[in-house]
């Protein structure tokens, strides 16, 4: 039914008692993930949401104790990176960060390190992912979508909200939605996930929503046309966005005359991929 | 962040590049007194985090500290660009026999930094890019092994520079790329780095772009920000944690999320009219918050009706409801405005709105249909 | 006939122009080497050797002009931890270090940039490889040894010199011999070479010649005895060596109890290979 | 080469890890100054690169400038193991809660530094490390990424720290892996790191080992060699470039190449007798170095016999016998020597010494079997 995650994650969260951490611990667990613990650095030995959560010291100790498999961050942006490898050191193969405002050039060394390592990163940036029915990593909300077959890839947060809403308004479904991030430099690409998206038995279609700055979605496009067999749907927000200025996420910058949205829209439709004028189409091309 | 060029060239400096001598002067006077410190003719250049400078007079060379002293006051009286010229920079004048470009930035691709040299130096590199691409060189770095000799010899062979000028060269490499790693810039180019009469590397001009990310770890440079680099509009956008671009349009948007926004503006453009501006509240805002954006979006003269878009999630949408109404009630605005709330609280939200008599919608399209229309019929009345 | 080197080698040397580049040059291209290139930054266009050899700048102009596959480093200390990665990042799949003395901070950043490209680099702080007959890259005295099926590989220098010439005059030949040098820190160990051993089907016994230090002898017995079919007689040095001083060699120190010759004799003899008192008998074992 | 616990903790203190107040002196009288500088007792301690110093008296806490004095004045009059105190350090004294210990090596097998913590401080690692492994932590340090902040808060709850202590602990941490990492060291310690009756935490003895390799880019820390480290035979070895180590036995042994000479050494010791040295003339030596390198041999009072064993590659066997020529005319030395040359220009080495009358042999076994008979014969006489 999903990719990535499903019932059988058992989840940590690094910078659990932070207000964003306790409050989208709280929301995923309502959702039906099994989040075995927190990581606190000098906050091991508590416990959090009414005695549910055990709180650790160290990523390490919360693996040993409770066997957990994949962690999602929330800590500040300053301690991200450390964040992040600190979960890949204790060997956890899948790590999501939510955190938004990393240095570019810690982003840029830990994912060298990654490369070397056998983690996978989702995000930074990035709302997390969610399998509906199954489970949820990070903060898409979770009543807005419902199971089903389509596959969903974003570099955007509330964008994909819109889509997943558009679409559970007309009763389609999705199996997994990966949310990647709007940092230039992360783990995961639009690449990777298709890859994932292509072998997965219960997806049947894919919808890919990308955005101004850098070149994934023309690497997507390439990758569609030589292995992607299931129809891809897109939508390329930023149109409208002018040269040379940062359009919120720190990747979405047109520079040195690329990173445009019509090089990426003409690159997908010569791949044979569908791309929509307004983000609330795409239910109809999945119909 | 951008960091002046007499910044720039002191950070290179610290790091072992050489540069003319120079400093800069606030007054006329100043810019005399350097002169004469200095000897010689000198260089008198507009600090402004612009470019093209020189075209717009703001780069003169002179011979005497008089002169040097009516140069300064010249330009110190311009504006190039929009921007008022508030530093002047008196630098010894090199003799140049020729101009290379050598600058590093981030390759997001390849995901590691790049270093870029040409024998073309002194002019635009992305010119240079475009009509000569043969002309320019790249290596990229690893970002843990860091720049290495064998790569800046490399740079150095590939552009063709006498070989006299090697060791010279791969230690200006050195120390510019560590200029860029210990600033964390996202730039750092020397353009034009001259080879001078006596045979010397110089680096005559200098521009560093620092990741805004970053500046938590970098207080002193923090400090050095231009406030003229930023519109006033922008600057109080920063203050407020708001993600804000102006555009040239008529329909002022305020949305939860880049992407978000980013497509609101594109459905917007689809019926027709144009954005107004950039406008991303991020998530969890309160009603404060939204009340500075709506405030930031009616100050511009241009906007003829606002959008309004939420997709409440974090962001609750009574909180915007809420700090929608706090501003027309400050505001008096006449400017029409369509709010499309979906999500947390929505229903609240929405009841709040309609008692206020703000026009409400159901979806993106719809939004930007009913403010498109509001926009065309507000440019009749 | 051989591992790793042959008569399809296509060596660059760099530092072909110091003292021991150029004389060592000369001694490998008389054996029979085909030396295509050296490289000295700031002498590239002149020719050594009588014209024969060309010198370039850098080692990626170097396998452009030349088509190398090879390198062979004689540049000092100081310069040959850059020197390794300008060979790696220029494409070379062998590269070996003859230089000695680097310091071992640098030799950790190349072993570790190493691991995530395919290059394989021999040494540090070794006399490099012959093939008889073949091939000679190193310093390796070429007419010491003559071809034949034995494999030998080795931490040291004119030891391994004494062995060849030990088997010589007993009419033995050698398939490949390989030094792996005497520093801690190192591109190939005896594992990797035992491995090509065994699968050569030149090679029909093998001789490793050890020393104290680290637990590198204790690893191939190991490896030995779990993947190796083929005989392996041993000689380790320093028996005689007291704890805490290096022995002429970085890596030749028995601290804190580990690096004992006593230990890597009892594990070999253990992973049933026949360990020598002295160097000379290996002959006999192999007859 | 080793730094002194003085110096090892400057380095230390510049890195941001907290040390006492204290300052070295060369003389009672400036030591007596120190302490009334500090005011309060001090601590007086032997400044010597070899351990046990406590035990022999050379630490002493005193209470007054006056006993500082005269503790000085007795240390400095002191050899510790064969080595001359010529310095002490003046530490304040801190009222110690724990001790800790904190270092920083290479751990071979792993190809990276290592950290190792252990909150059983105060007493050698090796011992505890022996006795109860259990209580040392080790963290793998990738050597491109440096040490990580996690990491040293995996060893601060390790060891089980007081919660309190972990930032200082983290800093330290920190600092001393900058310490390590910027002096090219092989070993930086902290033995112990004390958390005080106030609540801190400080390095109250350190200790640094650096890498000799990488001493040409670190000239600062070259020029502090203690002379004193090395024997004086130890240090002209180093002076020719020679490799020699001291051994207990009676045949002195010159060899080319680290491999060779160990295995001739253990040759020796296989026909009953014991090597006076480990002796690599290295690759390629000249008459002179030869005769240097067989100079240091004949001047060790133990050596009953030498056995010289050359393979010649680059090293030339005619030069060898060259050098052992010239040593022989110089000394007129009646210790007996065995020389066995193969290899490059072995013909005219071998005919030169025969010549002189020193026994050649064919072989590696034949030479040692020659030498310890000779050994043998000459302890009869």
């Amino acid at each position: 039914m999903s990719i990535l995650i499903n019932k059988d994650t058992r989840l940590i969260v690094q910078g659990i008692t932070g207000r964003e951490g306790i409050f989208h611990t709280s929301r995923m667990m309502e959702y039906g993930t099994q989040v075995v613990a927190g990581v606190t650095p000098g906050k091991g030995g508590e416990w959090v949401l009414e005695g549910k959560v055990p709180v650790f010291d160290t990523v390490h100790h919360a693996i040993e104790i409770t066997g957990a498999n994949t962690s999602v961050i929330f800590v500040p942006a300053r301690f991200a990176h450390d964040a992040v490898l600190e979960a890949v050191d204790a060997g956890l193969t899948l790590i999501v960060c939510i955190t938004e405002g990393i240095p570019i050039r810690d982003m840029m060394k830990v994912r060298q390190y990654l490369n070397q390592q056998g983690s996978r990163l989702i995000g930074p940036n990035s709302p997390g992912m969610l399998s509906p029915g199954e489970c949820k990593v990070g903060i898409i909300p979770g009543h807005i979508t419902q199971p089903g077959n389509i596959g969903v890839v974003s570099r955007s947060g509330t964008l994909t909200y819109e889509v997943l809403y558009a679409l559970k308004l007309q009763a389609i479904g999705v199996s997994t939605c990966v949310g990647i991030g709007g940092d230039p430099i992360y783990g995961t690409s639009f690449i990777d996930v298709l890859g994932m998206f292509e072998v997965d038995a219960h997806t049947d279609k894919i919808v890919l929503i990308g955005e101004i700055g850098g070149t994934e979605e023309e690497q997507a496009a390439e990758y569609i046309s030589d292995h992607i067999t299931k129809p891809v749907i897109a939508f390329i927000a930023g149109r409208t966005a002018p040269p040379g200025k940062r359009m919120g996420h720190a990747g979405a910058i047109v520079e040195g005359g690329a990173g445009l949205a019509s090089d990426k829209i003409a690159a997908l439709e010569s791949a044979g991929v569908s791309v929509v004028e307004y983000p609330e189409n795409i239910a109809d091309f999945l119909k | 962040m951008k960091l002046h060029e007499y910044r720039s060239k002191l950070l290179f400096s610290k790091c072992g590049v050489p540069i003319p001598r120079g400093r800069v002067a606030l007054t006329a006077h100043e810019a005399k007194t350097i002169a004469r410190e200095l000897g010689g003719p000198v260089v008198i250049k507009a600090q402004v985090l612009v470019g093209g400078r020189g075209k717009a007079g703001g780069i003169r060379l002179v011979h005497t500290p008089e002169e040097a002293e009516e140069a300064a006051r010249q330009i110190l009286g311009m504006q190039i660009k929009g921007l008022p010229v508030r530093k002047v920079l008196v630098d010894e004048v090199a003799e140049i026999r020729s101009e290379i470009y050598l600058g590093v930035t981030n390759d997001r691709a390849a995901r590691c930094p790049v270093m870029i040299a040409s024998a073309e130096g002194g002019i635009d590199i992305e010119e240079v890019a475009r009509t000569h691409p043969e002309k320019i060189v790249r290596i990229h770095i690893d970002p843990l092994l860091g720049l290495r000799e064998y790569q800046a010899r490399h740079l150095a062979v590939s552009i063709e520079l006498p070989r006299v000028h090697w060791r010279n060269f791969i230690d200006i490499a050195c120390g510019l790329y560590k200029a860029f790693t210990v600033s964390d810039a996202t730039l750092a180019e020397i353009n034009p780095l001259v080879i001078t009469g006596d045979n010397r590397l110089l680096a005559l001009d200098g521009k560093m772009v620092l990741d805004d990310n970053a500046l938590f770890r970098q207080p002193d440079l923090a400090e050095m920000r231009d406030l003229d680099e930023e519109t006033p509009t922008e600057r109080e956008a920063r203050r407020y944690g708001l993600s804000y671009v102006k555009l040239d349009g008529t329909i002022g948007c305020m949305v939860n999320g880049a992407g978000l926004a980013m497509a609101s503006m594109d459905v917007i453009n689809s019926f027709g009219a144009q954005p107004a501006n950039f406008l991303d509240i991020g998530g969890g805002a309160g009603a404060e918050k939204v009340a500075a954006a709506l405030h930031l979006i009616l100050k511009d003269a241009n906007v003829q009706a606002v959008m309004i878009n939420i997709f409440g999630g974090i962001t609750r949408c009574d909180e915007v409801a809420r700090g929608i109404l706090a501003t027309l009630d400050e505001f008096k605005s006449d400017i029409p405005m369509v709010a499309r709330l979906v999500g947390t609280n929505e229903e609240e939200g929405n009841k709040l709105l309609a008692e206020a008599n703000v026009i409400t919608a159901t979806s993106l399209t719809d939004a930007a249909e009913k403010v498109v229309a509001l926009a065309v019929e507000s440019q009749l009345q």
